[in-house]
C-alpha cells in the first residue's frame, strides 16, 4: 500500500476541507476582534453565533448555554473545578468512572488535593459503569457525577440516560465528556438529563484547539479563565473565530452524515473484527460487543506487546494506538484495560483502530494481513509464547 | 523517536531463536511492566560465547537491545562479556529516548543472569558477578483470554 | 475611501497570508496527533517543535521553556495561579500594576477571594510604574511581581529591565504579560531578568487561539490544565498544531520585520499625532511620548463620547478602540485611562488607533479629516461644550 | 449592535441644538458615567410643545435615544408629552441593545426634566410630574486638558 491507511480517528481527525474552507475568510480578510465596535468586527461575532447555534441546535440546547474553550480537556477541566467551587457550600463530593479520560481523572486528583473527596466506579468486563455502585456512592454531599459518553480507548458507550435520572433523583448535577461520541451519535441534553457536556471540534473532522463546555441554564458556575467579557463574561480570552467557525461547520458537516457514516464505519469495523479474531489466536476483543462507537476496534493479542505491534504497523503505511505503557513511557498500561480486568501483559498487548468513512474495504483487508504477519514475527520473538507452548 | 540502528536491529533482529542445551539462560524482566527477555548463551570450554540467542516481549527498543546487547557478547569471553554495559548497547545503537534506557539496563541484567545461571550448572564462580535481581522463572503464568 | 482603514492592531491583527499558508498542510494532509508513536504523527511534533525553537530564540530562552496555551489570557491566569500555588509555603503576597490588562487583573481579583494579597502600585501621569512605590511593597511573603511589558490602551512601555533588578534583589519570580509587546520590540528574557513571559499569537499577525508561556527553567510550576501528557505534562490538550506552526511562522517574520516595520509605523503614528494636535483644540495625547509602542496612539478629545466617535468613524470605514466604558456596558470607563488621572469624563472621549506597516500616509490623513469633522460634530451636539464655551 | 432606525436617528439626529429662552430645559445624566443629554424646550400658552431640541454627550443610543424622544414630544401637549417613557422611545427604535436601555431612560428622565422646569417657571404643577432625580446643573465642572 503507498497510501497510509489511518486507523487512530479516536487520537484525531482530518480536518475535512469544506471545513478549512469555512475557516480561510477568517485569517486574512475578517480578522476583526468580536468585541470591537466596527461593523467589521460585528461580521465575525455573527459567524461565531452562528457556530454556537449550530452546536446548541445538535444537542438540544439554547445558544446561550453554549460556551467554547480552547480544547476538550479545557472543557472537562472547568466543568469540575467550576462545579467544585460554586457548590462547595452544598458538599465536596464528585462521583466518576475509573475509565475517564485523564483530563477527568488528573483533574480529579488535582481536586482530591484540594480537598475534594471523589468516588471512581467500577466498570464491568464490558467497561460499562456498574450504576448500582454508582447509585450506593452517592452521599448527602454529593456536587457532580461525572461519566463519559464513550470511551475513547475501547469504544464503551455508557447508560447515560440512567446515569442522568439517578443524578436528577438525587439532585446531583451530572457532566459527560463527550469528546468522543459528540459528532458520532445523536445527543440531547434534555433527554438524557445531562447538565453539562464536554467536546472537541477535532474529534469530528474539525480544528484542533477548540473544544466547548455546555452548560445548563440555572447551573452555578464559576469562570475557570479570568480576564475580558468574552463567551458571556465567562471563559475570557480573545475569540479564536475561525477555531469557532471550523468547530460549527464540522458539526453542520457530521449531523448531515452522521447515520450513513455510522452504517460505513461499522460494517468496517465488523469485518476487521470478524478476521481478526476468526484468523488469529489468542486474541481477545475489548469493549461492549453492541453498546460501543462505531468506529472502534480494540483487541489485545496474547504474547506480545503493543508498541511492538504499532510500529511495524507503521512501518506498512499504517496508524494505530495502543494501551500498552510503553508508548506513554510509564510502565503501567492503559487504566482503562485493566479496569475492564485485563492481566498487566495482556493489556499490554493491546491495539486499538479506529475507522473513518474514508477508509476501504481492501484497506482493512490490508490491514488484517499485516497484523497477522507482524503478530506471528512478534510471537515466534516472545519469551511468553516459548513459555506458553511449551506448557500446553 | 528510535535511531535507525534502533530500527534496523527492531526489523531485522539477529539472534532471535533459542539454544536447545544451552551453558546457560536468563530471563529478566516482567510481563506487568510490558518487558521480558530471554538470553541463551553457547559457551564453550575455553569460556568463549560460540552462540548466543534471545526472546523479547516488549517495545521496540526492548527488541533492538536484546539483538545488539547478543551481538555484542557473541565470541567473547565470558569476562569480556561482563563488560558489556547497558551504556556500551546505547552507543552501539546511536541511543534511546530517555524513557526507554530501562530497556538497555534489561539486556545487560539478562546477560548477567544467563551468565549467572552458565555459572551455577558449572559449579564456578565469575569473578564481578553478582546474582541478578529481576529474573523471573519460566514457571510464571500468563493468563489465557 | 473604499477600503476600509484598519486602525485596531493592538485589539487584533489580520494573520499574515504566509502564516495561513504554513498552518495549512496541518489540516487536511499533516493532522495527526503528535503524541502518537507513527512516523505520520512524529512530522507533526517536529513541527511543534520547531516552531517552539523559534520562539524561544526570539526570547533568548531554551526551546524547554516554552509553554503554549490556548490564549494570552490563559497564560496570564496559568502564570499567576500557578505561582501562588506553588510557592504558598513562602509566601501569599502578589504585586501587579493598576493598569494590568483584565487577563492579570481579574485573575488578581479571584486570587483575593483565595486568599493571596494583591498590591497594585500606581503609575505616573505617562502610565509609567512607580518604582519606588513597588520597591517598598514587596513584603517577606512576596512571590511574585506581574508588570505587563507594554500598556494595551495607552502603549505605554514599563520599566522592565529596573523591575527585573528590583526582582532579583528580593529574590522574587517577575512575571511580565508582554501579549502587546513581543513581536513588536526586542525582547531577551535573561537581559531583562523576566523569569515567566505571557504572548499571544493574534497579536502579531498569527492566528487566534493560540498563546504561549515561557517559564524560566527552575521556577516551580504547576498546571493549569490537568489531563494528557503534552506540553511537558504541564499543559494538558491535544495540540493545536496548525495554531503553533502559525505562531511560529509569525514570530519568525515578526522579527525579520521588527526594525522596519517600528519605523514605518512610528512615521505613521507621529504625523498621526502631529496632525490632531496641531488641527484639533482640546485633545490630549495619552501615554508616554517616547516610551511607547510604535504603533500605538491615544487620544482625549474633551466634551465629546468615545462610543460616538468610533461608530461615525465606522461609517467612514475607519475602525478604532475607544476606553469608552459604553462600548463595555460597564458606566466606568478604562482602569488605565483613570489610573493616569484623567477625570471620568475625558477618559470617556478617548480613542486609540493603532497602525500596521499595511497603513499609508493617505490613510492617515484620511482619518485625521474624519477625526476633524466628526469631532465637531459631536461637540456641537455636546452640552458640556456648550457650557464650557458659555463660560469662557 | 443597533438598528437601523438607531442608526439613522444617530447620524442624523432631529432637533439638535439650543432654544433661546426656553419655556424649560432639562439635563440630566453625569459625565462621569458617560452620558448627559439636554432638552430644551418651547410651550405655548396652550401648553403644547411648540419647538424641541436636544444636546448630548453620550453613546449612539443616548444621541438616538434624545432624538427619537425630541421627535416623540414635539406638537404634543404637556400631558400628552409626559405620557412618552423609555418604552415608547426604545419601540419607535425597533429596540436597544440590553446594555443600553439606560440610554432610553435618561431621555424620559431629561423630557421629565424639562417639563418640571417649565413648570417651576410657570409656577404651576403638572399632575404625575416628580421631581427628577438625575438632574445635573449647569454648572458643573469639566476640566480643560
Ligand atoms: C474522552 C476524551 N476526553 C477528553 C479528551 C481531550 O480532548 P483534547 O485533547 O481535545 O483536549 C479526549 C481526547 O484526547 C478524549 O478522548
Ligand atoms: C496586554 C494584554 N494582555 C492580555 C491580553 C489577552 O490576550 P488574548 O485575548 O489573546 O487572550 C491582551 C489582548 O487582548 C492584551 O492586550
Amino acid at each position: 500500500m503507498d497510501r497510509k491507511i489511518y486507523l487512530d480517528n479516536a487520537a484525531t481527525t482530518k480536518t475535512r476541507p469544506e471545513v478549512v474552507e469555512a475557516m480561510l475568510p477568517y485569517f486574512t480578510e475578517l480578522y476583526g476582534n468580536p468585541s470591537s465596535v466596527y461593523e467589521f468586527a460585528t461580521q465575525n461575532k455573527k459567524a461565531v453565533d452562528e457556530a454556537r447555534g449550530i452546536i446548541a441546535r445538535a444537542l438540544g440546547a439554547d445558544i446561550s448555554e453554549i460556551y467554547f474553550t480552547g480544547s476538550g480537556t479545557e472543557a472537562d477541566n472547568w466543568a469540575l473545578k467550576a462545579v467544585a467551587d460554586a457548590y462547595a457550600s452544598k458538599g465536596n463530593h464528585i462521583i466518576t468512572s475509573k475509565i475517564e479520560h485523564h483530563a477527568i481523572l488528573h483533574t480529579c486528583e488535582y481536586l482530591e488535593k484540594h480537598g475534594v473527596e471523589v468516588s471512581y466506579i467500577d466498570v464491568d468486563e464490558n467497561g460499562i459503569l456498574k450504576l448500582d455502585q454508582l447509585e450506593k456512592a452517592i452521599r448527602p454531599t454529593t456536587v457532580l457525577i461525572s461519566v463519559m459518553f464513550a470511551n475513547n480507548e475501547i469504544g464503551t458507550l455508557q447508560p447515560i440516560k440512567e446515569i442522568g435520572e439517578i443524578a436528577k433523583k438525587h439532585n446531583i448535577l451530572f457532566h459527560t465528556d463527550a469528546v468522543q461520541a459528540f459528532g458520532q451519535l445523536p445527543i440531547d441534553v434534555n433527554e438524557l438529563g445531562i447538565d453539562m457536556l464536554s467536546a472537541s471540534a477535532h474529534k469530528l473532522n474539525g480544528p484542533k484547539g477548540i473544544g466547548f463546555l455546555y452548560i445548563r441554564k440555572g447551573v452555578k458556575i464559576r469562570s475557570f479563565v479570568h480576564g475580558g467579557a468574552q463567551e458571556r463574561q465567562r471563559r475570557a480570552g480573545t475569540e479564536n473565530v475561525p477555531g469557532i467557525v471550523g468547530f460549527g461547520k464540522a458539526v453542520e458537516l457530521a449531523l448531515a452524515t452522521m447515520q450513513e457514516r455510522a452504517e460505513k464505519e461499522i460494517k468496517l469495523r465488523n469485518l476487521l473484527m470478524k478476521r481478526i479474531l476468526e484468523e488469529i489466536p489468542f486474541v481477545r476483543v475489548n469493549g461492549d460487543k453492541v453498546r460501543r462507537l462505531p468506529n472502534n476496534a480494540n483487541f489485545s493479542f496474547q504474547f506480545i506487546e503493543g508498541e511492538s505491534l504499532l510500529i511495524m504497523l507503521d512501518m506498512n503505511n499504517i496508524c494505530a494506538s495502543s494501551g500498552s505503557a510503553c508508548t506513554s513511557g510509564s510502565l503501567d498500561p492503559s487504566h482503562v484495560l485493566l479496569a475492564i480486568g485485563l492481566p498487566h501483559e495482556i493489556a499490554h498487548g493491546s491495539l486499538r483502530l479506529t475507522v473513518s468513512d474514508e477508509i476501504t474495504e481492501e484497506e482493512i483487508h490490508y490491514t488484517v494481513d499485516k497484523i497477522k504477519e507482524i503478530v506471528e514475527k512478534l510471537r515466534k520473538m516472545s519469551p511468553l509464547y516459548e513459555d506458553f507452548m511449551k506448557k500446553r | 523517536m528510535y535511531t535507525e540502528k534502533v530500527m534496523d536491529h527492531f526489523t531485522n533482529p539477529r539472534n532471535v531463536g533459542e539454544i536447545e542445551n544451552a551453558s546457560g539462560v536468563g530471563t529478566v524482566g516482567n510481563a506487568k511492566c510490558g518487558d521480558i527477555m530471554r538470553i541463551y548463551l553457547d559457551i564453550d570450554d575455553s569460556g568463549v560465547i560460540k552462540d548466543v540467542k534471545f526472546k523479547t516481549f516488549g517495545c521496540g527498543a526492548a527488541v533492538a537491545t536484546s539483538s545488539m546487547a547478543t551481538e555484542l557478547v557473541k565470541g567473547k569471553t565470558v569476562n569480556e562479556a561482563l563488560q558489556v554495559t547497558n551504556k556500551a548497547v546505547m552507543e552501539a545503537l546511536d541511543g534511546l529516548p530517555p524513557v526507554k534506557v530501562h530497556c538497555s539496563l534489561l539486556a545487560e541484567e539478562a546477560i548477567h543472569a544467563a551468565l549467572w545461571d552458565y555459572a551455577e550448572k558449572k559449579g564456578i564462580k565469575i569473578e564481578g558477578l553478582e546474582k541478578p535481581k529481576s529474573d523471573i522463572h519460566e514457571g510464571e503464568e500468563s493468563e489465557e483470554y
